[in-house]
This record gives C-alpha cells, sequence and structure tokens, in this order.
C-alpha cells in the first residue's frame, strides 16, 4: 500500500443467538456510536462509508436502501459490497490510498436470527440448474469438501474435533461470545450428522451482532489515536468459482490471498512472524484446510499441530483465540469483522483473560461460506 | 470480438417457451425483530395512534417513531403521538398490482399517496393509501384524516389503519 | 446507553413477519441447453474445448475459464468417470432430516476440468474416493432436460 | 502526493434483450471479452475484478456475485461485488476506479450483469420488498407507485404536463435506433406515449424503460498502462456517489439532492466550476422519462425546473447544445439494472473516442458525465470523463 491505513475505533454489540430487544438499524447504531467513541470522530468527519451484506440475509431485494441512517451516513458517499467484513475493510484501505479519502468507516451485521427460512436461503445460493435441483441441504457441499480435504491430506476426523472443542474453550474466555462450551472429543464425534463427514458440532452456529470500525490514513491516525492498529497487508481472491471445479483439499483462495499479503507486509516465515491467527472455522475442518493452505502448517500437519497443542492459547502461534465462528458464532458477512475486533483488541493488549502476552501482529482470514470460494486475508500490526 | 457485434440474441416468446427453463420457488421467510422504536410505533398503531420521536437538537418531530435521530446521530428524545390527519403531499392512481398484474375494469383503483400527518415536523410523511375518493377528485394538498380498522381487529400493523380519507 | 428508552421487560419485545414472495424460471445458457439437450437424446455428457489451449471442461462453458477465449467446440466425453469425493447427507434444501441418507459424490472424468456432483447409488462396501462409476439415466422419453435426466452415478 | 490517474482503455456490451438465452455467467463473459480485446489484453493481464449486479431478486441466487464469477473472469483473482441498488452500474466503473487509483492495480476488468427475466412472473415483483418490510410493504406496494408519486410531485412543483414528460421517451427511443445494443428503440411520437396504457396515473407504459437482460464491461487502466495501450484513453476526471435517508416519504421529492451532492463530489475532483457550460455530453439515468429531466437538474446541468424546457426546444438533442442520452437512454436501449449504467458510461466513452458511429455528437466533446439513480429516491452515483 502506498499510504499505511490503520483502525483507530472498534465498535461491537457482542453475539447472541438472538437480538429481540434492537431492530437492525438500532443493533447496527449501537456499534457505531462505541466506533465513533473510540475514534473521537462525529460521522460528518468520516469521509466515507462501507457495509458488507446480502440482500437475502436481510430480507430485503435492495438492502442497500437502509444502510445510511444507522451509521450516521445520510447524504454521504455509502456503498454496499456484497462480500465479507475483509474485503469491505480493503475496499477502505483502497479508498484511503487513492488520496482523496482520510477517514471510512466500515460495518456489517447479522440478523441471522430474524431469517426464519435459512437453510432455503443458503440452499438459494447454489448454481440453479447443475446443483440446486439435487435439493439437498447446501452443507453437503462442505460435507463434500471435507471428506476429500481429509482423505488427501490425512487429517482426521479427531482432529477436526479437537478444533471445536479447542475454540468452544477459547470462547469461555471471550465475554463476546454466543456459542462458548466446554466440551469433549466424544461430544463432537458422536453429535447427529449433518453431510457426513460433517457432523453437527463441526458447523458453527449462527449469531446475530454488529461491528462497525473505523480506518484512518496514516497522518490522521496518528493525530486520533495513542493506539493505531496497522494494516500491513490486506489481500482477497476467490478461486474457482464454480464448485465442481474445485480441489478441496486446499482453499485456493486462501493460498492466493496469503501469499500476496504476506509480501505486502513483508512476512517470510508465518510460523515465527505472527503471534496469532483468527482463521475462519465456520466449519471445523476449514481451520485445518485453511492452515495448510496459507502456508502456516504444512499439507497434512495442521491436524496434528492442533492435537499438540501449538494453536492453543500459550502454544507457539494461538489460532482463533476469540473462540473463532465455532465459539463466537457465525455471522456471514460480519465474520471477518468479529475476527479483526479480537486482533485489535489483542495488539492493543485489551483482550484480558485471553491476552497473548506482547502480541504485535496478527492474521485474520475469512472465508465467505458454502458455496464460495471467496475470502481475505488482513495482517494487522501494533507497530 | 469488438463492440459493435453485440452478441445475444434475445428468445422470442415462442423460442422462450421452448427453451430449457428450470423452476424455483424459495420460501424466504423472515421475522424481523421491531425492536425499540418500530416496537413502540407498531403497538400505538394497534391503540389507535400514529407514534412520532422527538429529538431534541434538531427539534424534527419525526415519523416513523425512532429510537434514535440519524441527522444529528443522537437517541431521541421522546415518544409523541401526533394527529391521525395529514396533507396529501403526492399521489398516484395505480391500476396494477404489485407482481405487475392489472386490475380488472370494476375493481377499486389503489390510490398510494404521500401524507404529511398533522403534529410532525414539516415534510414529515408517511406512504398510504387514500379512500372513500373519487380518483379524480385527490389533489396535492388535500386534507386526509385516517379511517382505522375498529379496535379488537387491529393487529399492531401499518394495515391497523384502512387508509386515509378526504376530511 | 445508545438509547433514552429502552426494552426491560420481555412482554415488550415483538416481531414483524413477512416473505419475499418470487419465484423463478432459469433458462439453462447456451452451453447448458446443449449439455441437457444432447442428454434428452443421446447417452452422453459433453465437454467443452477450449480450441486455444486445449483445455476441457465439464461442465461445459461458451468460454475457456483459462484463457478467456470463445468456445464453440463441444465433444462427447461418455457416462464414465471417478470417484473424487463423496458425502452422506442428512439434511434437504429446507433442513429437513432425513431416515437414510442421500449419499452425494463430485464424478471427475479423466483428463478434463471440473466435474458433475450427483447422487451415487453405491453399496456401502464399494464407497471409496476413485472407484470408476458410470452415469445411470432416466429411459429417453423421460427425460425433460435437466440435472434429474440423471438418476445416480453407481460403480462400474 | 499527486494522485494516480485512471483511464478507460476498453469496453464490451451485449444487446439487451426482454429474455436472453445466456445465463448471467455468459452474459458477464461477452461483455468482458468484448472489452478485453478492445483494450487488447488478455485476461492474464487482468490483475482485479469488480462486479456490479442489482438485486439478487432478479437473477435469483443468493450471494450473485459469486455465482457470476466465472464468467466474469474471476477465477484466482481479487474479486468483489459492489451494490448500490440502481446506482450500480455508474458505481461499478467508481469501484474500478479505486483499484486502480490506490495503486492496488493497474488493470482492472469492471464487469455490470443482469438478468432480470429470470425472475416470475414479472421482475416487477422483486420490487415489492424494497420498501420497509414492517411500515410499508404490508400495503403491497409497487415500484411504479414510487415514480408515480415523485413524477406527480415535480409535475405539479413545476407546472409540467405529461407531453413535457413524453418528450424525453420520444428522444430516447429514436435515438436507441442508432444503438446496436437496442431492444426498445422505436420511432415514436408524443401521442404513442400518452395513448400507451395507464399504469400509475400519471405513469404510462411507455414513460417507463422495459425489463431486461444485458451485460457490459469497461478495463480501467492506470496511466502509465494506458499510454502503453492507447492513443485514445479516456480519463475519469471525476468521481462522485451519495445515498440518502431511507425514510423517503420524509423529504420533498420534487427534486433529487442526492444526486447534485454526488455531482458535485465528482464535479470537484475533476475541477468543473460551471457544469452547464463545461459538459459537452450527457447520459443522465433515464429508466422513466421525467427522471432524466430530474436528473439534469440534478447534475447542475440547468437550472431546476427548467430541463423539460430545454428538452422542448431541442437543447438536449443529439445535435443540441447539450446532447442527453445520445445513446437511447434505458428508455431506447433498454433497462437491465446495473448494466444500463455500464452503457451509459461506455456511451460517454465512445462518444469522447468519436467512435460512436451514427450516434456521434458534432463538435468533438472532450468532456461528458454518466449518471445513475438507485434504490427508494435514495442513490447518485456520477461520474465525469474526459479525453
Amino acid at each position: 500500500m502506498k499510504e499505511r491505513v490503520a483502525i483507530v475505533g472498534i465498535g461491537v454489540t457482542g453475539f447472541s443467538s438472538v437480538s429481540p430487544s434492537l431492530s437492525f438499524k438500532e443493533l447496527t447504531y449501537t456499534a457505531a456510536v462505541k466506533a465513533y467513541h473510540e475514534a473521537g470522530l462525529h460521522p460528518k468527519e468520516i469521509d466515507s462509508f462501507i457495509t458488507a451484506s446480502e440482500d437475502f440475509m436481510e430480507g430485503y431485494s435492495i438492502f442497500d436502501e437502509y444502510v445510511p441512517d444507522q451509521m450516521g451516513a445520510v447524504m454521504r458517499p455509502v456503498q454496499t459490497v456484497t462480500a465479507d467484513f475483509i474485503q469491505a475493510l480493503g475496499i477502505g484501505c483502497m479508498m484511503i490510498n487513492t488520496g482523496r479519502f482520510r477517514t471510512i468507516a466500515v460495518e456489517a451485521h447479522s440478523k441471522a436470527s430474524n431469517v426464519k427460512t435459512l437453510n432455503e436461503v443458503k440452499a438459494f445460493a447454489l448454481d440453479p440448474v447443475y446443483i440446486r435441483p439435487l435439493k439437498e441441504n447446501a452443507d453437503f457441499l462442505a460435507g463434500l469438501e471435507m471428506k476429500r480435504f481429509l482423505e488427501e491430506t490425512g487429517n482426521t476426523e479427531e482432529q477436526c474435533a479437537e478444533v471445536i472443542v479447542k475454540n468452544k474453550a477459547n470462547a469461555l474466555n471471550n465475554p463476546y461470545a454466543a456459542h462458548a462450551a466446554s466440551l469433549t472429543i466424544d461430544d463432537v464425534l458422536s453429535s447427529p450428522p449433518i453431510s457426513l463427514p460433517l457432523k453437527e458440532l463441526d458447523a458453527a452456529k449462527p449469531a446475530d451482532g454488529a461491528i462497525m470500525i473505523v480506518l484512518a490514513s496514516e497522518k490522521e491516525a496518528k493525530a486520533l489515536c495513542k493506539k493505531p492498529i496497522w494494516i500491513r497487508g490486506i489481500s482477497w481472491f476467490s478461486g474457482q468459482g464454480n464448485p465442481w471445479c474445485r480441489d478441496f483439499a486446499y482453499a485456493d483462495y486462501a493460498q492466493l490471498a496469503a501469499q500476496k499479503a504476506f509480501a505486502m507486509a513483508g512476512i517470510a516465515n508465518p510460523l515465527k512472524d505472527l503471534d496469532f491467527a483468527e482463521i475462519c472455522d465456520e466449519y471445523s475442518y476449514k481451520e485445518l484446510q485453511h492452515l495448510e493452505s496459507i502456508g502456516i502448517a504444512r499439507k497434512g500437519e495442521a491436524g496434528f499441530l492442533t492435537q499438540t497443542g501449538v494453536t492453543k492459547l500459550g502454544g507457539l502461534l494461538p489460532v482463533n483465540v476469540s473462540g473463532g465462528s465455532l465459539g463466537v458464532g457465525h455471522t456471514y458477512e460480519a465474520s471477518g469483522g468479529m475476527k479483526v475486533v479480537e486482533a485489535v483488541m489483542q495488539l492493543r493488549h485489551e483482550a484480558g483473560i485471553r491476552q497473548i502476552p506482547n502480541a504485535k501482529t496478527g492474521l485474520v482470514q475469512s472465508w465467505r461460506g458454502v458455496p464460495t470460494a471467496t475470502g481475505a486475508i488482513a495482517l494487522l500490526s501494533n507497530e | 470480438m469488438k463492440i459493435e457485434n453485440v452478441p445475444v440474441k434475445g428468445l422470442s416468446s415462442d423460442e422462450y417457451e421452448k427453451t430449457l427453463k428450470i423452476s424455483w420457488k424459495p420460501t424466504l421467510q423472515y421475522a424481523w425483530d421491531n425492536g425499540i422504536g418500530i416496537g413502540k410505533y407498531l403497538q400505538s398503531l394497534k391503540e389507535g395512534k400514529i407514534l412520532a420521536a422527538y429529538c431534541e437538537k434538531c427539534g424534527r418531530i419525526m415519523l416513523p417513531a425512532r429510537a434514535f435521530c440519524e441527522m444529528c446521530f443522537r437517541p431521541t428524545d421522546k415518544y409523541l403521538p401526533v394527529k391521525d390527519t395529514g396533507t396529501v403531499n403526492t399521489f398516484a392512481i395505480c391500476h396494477v398490482n404489485w407482481d405487475a398484474s392489472r386490475l380488472k375494469p370494476d375493481e377499486p383503483r389503489y390510490i398510494p399517496a404521500v401524507i404529511e400527518i398533522d403534529g410532525a415536523s414539516p415534510g414529515q410523511g408517511i406512504m398510504h393509501l387514500l379512500g372513500n375518493v373519487e380518483p379524480a377528485k385527490v389533489r396535492i394538498g388535500m386534507k386526509v384524516k385516517a379511517v382505522w380498522k375498529p379496535a379488537d381487529k387491529r393487529e399492531g400493523s401499518i394495515t391497523d389503519i384502512l387508509f386515509f380519507e378526504p376530511y | 446507553m445508545s438509547f433514552k428508552e429502552t426494552i426491560q421487560s420481555n412482554i415488550q419485545l415483538s416481531y414483524f413477519e413477512g416473505q419475499i414472495p418470487v419465484n423463478y424460471q432459469y433458462t439453462l445458457g447456451v452451453a447448458g441447453n446443449k449439455f441437457f439437450e444432447t442428454l434428452k437424446q443421446k447417452d452422453e455428457f459433453i465437454a467443452s474445448v477450449c480450441s486455444h489451449c486445449g483445455v476441457k471442461t465439464i461442465y461445459p462453458l461458451i468460454y475457456c475459464e483459462e484463457c478467456f477465449n470463445p468456445i464453440d467446440t463441444y465433444v462427447s466425453i461418455g457416462l464414465e468417470g471417478e470417484l473424487y469425493s463423496f458425502t452422506k447427507c442428512y439434511r434437504d434444501y429446507q433442513g429437513n432430516t432425513y431416515d437414510e441418507p442421500h449419499v452425494i459424490g463430485l464424478i471427475r472424468f479423466d483428463g478434463i476440468k471440473g466435474g458433475i456432483i450427483h447422487r451415487l447409488n453405491i453399496n456401502e462396501k464399494d464407497l471409496k474416493l476413485g472407484i470408476r462409476v458410470k452415469a445411470k439415466l432416466k429411459p429417453t422419453n423421460k427425460r425433460t432436460g435437466g440435472l434429474d435426466d440423471i438418476v445416480c452415478f453407481e460403480k462400474v | 502526493m499527486g494522485f494516480r490517474k485512471v483511464a478507460i482503455v476498453g469496453a464490451g456490451i451485449t444487446k439487451f434483450v426482454r429474455r436472453a438465452q445466456e445465463t448471467g455467467p455468459e452474459m458477464s463473459y461477452l461483455a468482458s471479452k468484448i472489452a478485453l480485446d478492445q483494450a487488447g489484453l488478455k485476461l492474464k493481464d487482468v490483475e482485479m475484478v469488480t462486479l456490479g449486479t442489482a438485486p439478487d431478486a432478479f437473477d435469483g441466487v443468493h450471494m450473485k456475485g459469486e455465482y457470476l464469477l466465472s464468467g466474469a473472469g474471476g477465477n484466482n483473482k481479487p474479486y468483489i461485488r459492489n451494490f448500490v441498488g440502481g446506482g450500480t452500474g455508474v458505481f461499478a466503473p467508481i469501484h474500478g476506479w479505486m483499484h486502480v487509483a490506490s495503486g492496488a492495480c493497474d488493470v482492472c476488468l469492471v464487469v455490470c450483469s443482469e438478468k432480470m427475466s429470470s425472475c416470475h412472473p414479472h421482475p416487477q415483483g422483486a420490487f415489492l420488498t424494497i420498501f420497509d418490510h414492517t411500515t410499508e410493504q404490508p400495503l403491497k406496494p409497487t415500484l411504479i407507485w414510487i415514480f408515480a408519486l415523485e413524477m406527480r410531485r415535480y409535475m405539479e412543483t413545476y407546472g409540467l404536463t405529461k407531453e413535457d414528460i413524453a418528450r424525453v421517451a420520444v428522444k430516447n427511443k429514436n435515438n436507441a435506433l442508432d444503438h446496436p445494443s437496442a431492444q426498445v428503440a422505436e420511432a415514436v411520437t408524443i401521442e404513442d406515449i400518452l395513448n400507451s396504457e395507464v399504469l400509475a396515473e400519471p405513469v404510462h407504459r411507455l414513460d417507463i424503460s422495459p425489463a431486461s437482460d444485458g451485460a457490459a464491461a469497461v478495463v480501467l487502466a492506470s496511466e502509465d498502462v494506458a499510454k502503453r495501450l492507447t492513443d485514445k484513453p479516456v480519463w475519469i476526471d471525476g468521481v462522485g456517489w451519495n445515498l440518502d435517508t431511507a425514510y423517503w416519504a420524509t423529504k420533498d421529492l420534487y427534486y433529487p439532492r442526492y444526486v447534485e451532492k454526488a455531482a458535485r463530489m465528482a464535479y470537484e475532483m475533476a475541477g468543473i466550476t460551471e457544469p452547464h457550460k463545461e459538459i459537452q455530453v450527457a447520459e443522465p439515468y433515464d429508466p422513466f422519462d421525467y427522471k432524466e429531466l430530474h436528473h439534469m437538474e440534478g447534475l447542475l446541468l440547468c437550472e431546476r425546473g427548467e430541463a423539460a424546457r430545454l428538452t422542448a426546444e431541442g437543447y438536449t438533442a443529439r445535435t443540441g447544445n447539450l446532447p442527453t442520452c445520445p445513446s437511447g437512454g434505458a428508455l431506447g436501449v433498454g433497462n437491465p439494472i446495473a448494466a444500463t449504467g455500464l452503457m451509459k458510461v461506455i456511451e460517454i466513452f465512445l462518444q469522447l473516442r468519436e467512435e460512436a458511429g451514427k450516434r456521434q455528437v458534432p463538435g468533438k466533446p472532450r468532456v461528458g458525465v454518466a449518471q445513475a439513480w438507485g434504490d427508494l429516491m435514495q442513490v447518485g452515483t456520477v461520474i465525469v470523463l474526459r479525453r
């Protein structure tokens, strides 16, 4: 990036399986008020606004309409990207790098609890000609991928279960988390089948919540804030768009995004240079597959690293200290945002009992979920 | 390929009938949390009142009721009922249904209107329907009053007002 | 607090229900139409072939994903392929649970990019990655031009 | 710090049709391929892709951006979908501008696609659910309501007649006779418009652009790359966009203040202080005929309330002082929402390069503006191009 971009304010509502006391506007407003308060800015002082959302998750044909009010962005340059939060953050970084914007507010939220037919919405994303007519649950694509991934890499279902046990236990330390639990490997392995080898506990459960992050150019950030968190690299990629063309054993989008983000940040040895990673774990095996695709683990070794405690809090490279999507909740377009928030708290050394000592650099990764092969990576640092 | 050669031919109705197609009817259902502001607005409608919200900073009395003022970006300060009368800001006389199907000649036309509600700040309108009026007689600036469903039939919905009629 | 007045009792909670009442008819596209029209008449799948870079793709496309050149060549590739992955699916698209799982596989074809995702009908003991499988089709007179013209894939 | 300049170096467009056999990804491919060929580039030269498309409810696929990915050349690339309702088609090249102006890449492919015919029985059905789900949808509104409400307010404010408005449709549908992509080009008269079926008084059927399938694409390049590729780069000189409140019934519909705000943002960046004098060709969004007038005023191309008179005087004809919608616009070429906005940007691109063929406006224009509108009378997106 031409100019360094920093996070100067975060606002989070916390996550829960339902959120009936607030409308989606009020939920987002709550996060926005916090973010602007932290940044010390009135929304009038924000140059532009970005929301990451998808229409059918909101129950509108054109959700873009309902974005500006709760961000304080009426009659301002506001845009929607139908993308993960980290992609939206990347667009914000770009805008600052054009030299024409100094501060950008990025928002995403989930009101998944309001979608009565969530399974239908997910199935509606499947190709209408080549997949959807099978009338299977969209999760079957994850089952299909998991099977190939395990077979080809030698990772095991037990090792996937370790991911769930770890992340849900990590979430016990995160007051924002909706789905924290103390589980055993057997609990996971004996949970009901969704699409074997994928079982009920392998899949992150939805949660509601809103996130806003305020970005600023280097000059603005230094004036605004004592502890700016720098975005040293940010990248997003799509792999093969059509699911029947995918490899399944590794995540091409994550590999491509990692290469570019590491190059931007000058990171040569992720295991050594990173203090922690927040990895997309919408399904348990995805954490392992992503770790291998990003290059943090060698092919076939992510499960072993998990089993031997390398990725737990206190390990060589803690992964999903927040609890991840498995522990905090799956928040759809806001998923990457939840992880960015965790990274910012860790890098500010404000993460309380789950604080990673001396955390300086962290990686945050997201994936857009079934049936996509699109994901993003951001590298954040406090120096 | 060149910009002049514009691919894509388009199917005639006949060709479209014959070409292979796949049908799908998704069930996309929602139960949206009303939250604070809209929750109070709907509850008031059930009680036969139109509820607004007031912001001390800009002085606006806003419709529909809301928990925060989007212009001042601060919480609204109080909720207050406004009148159920207003002025037609603009209107249309509609001959089609929401799905573009045509109304039959004997079916009543829809007369949607933006109605500026008395007691709210100038320009604070809501969209609703006009009724009990000859379409040809509707005018911008016309005074109208809400016709409510009977109290025991109201359910906390904008349709608790059947329509607005001239008065 | 973000709001001056909040909901303090669960009896004040409320929601409003609605739906997006739309339905759809999808054309299959130029390549998709060719694929399923062929399948209606003959017991064969077709792949697209890029005359520039030689890449073959199933499902067929009107363009090459690799070099982005237009494609107008399609070749028959038979009905037989290799099982690349499979899953035992217990839920339908609405979330209803099945008593017996549906086994769904991704089938790859020799030397061809892509594949077909479809139901499998294979004995438990034979169900392994890498086995040869072949599509079982509906009788020609029952085919309507869509994914359901393929009944399932079976072990060769 | 100097700003990076961004140029359009190639454009592609499909025919706009009522029903395409092609899928969304196929149409996206066809437009993209033409744009790349014109630019003299291969897909491998494209570093990033941004795609604009309006509601998922048209094509009938949740996460439509991901569905269109392969046809838009997004495989193995940074790919993202931008979405500002009906304003998307002009916002998409603005998004592409961000990609290149930021230095994130030198070559960005911008694709817009819409397949409205999938939505049954009529794409209008998808518009019910653009209204507020709690306070408006129970009234069973249609999109035409809000246009009729706005059109009447606009006519009433300035004392305009339906003839004043219909002239726009006549001009644009006639202009479209020269556009190879046109779906509904017709040599129509004012009487034809006024005698067409009344859908929602004051809106007649021929006041409205049709639902369409179609795609368009442009290739954007940084200054160095653009100068290497072509001796006729067209520079993106100004970009602006703006989103008004969702409480649409609480603002006066007679004037699109959000378009003005977006235009001012774009003009400021482009150094344009007197748009009515400096802009030589314009493509305001015309999904309904009165909207062109509304938008000319919002774009500050004339005084408020003056656009209808100027149209009657021939000022906005192809040979007039300010040719407006020389393409034929959404009314004439067709309205596959996002693709229409980009079609308008492409028209200005072609006009400035003097490559618009029979549509070419006289006087070798050097500065043009394209604009789109969207949402519940909320979005303005504006792009200023300069030769």
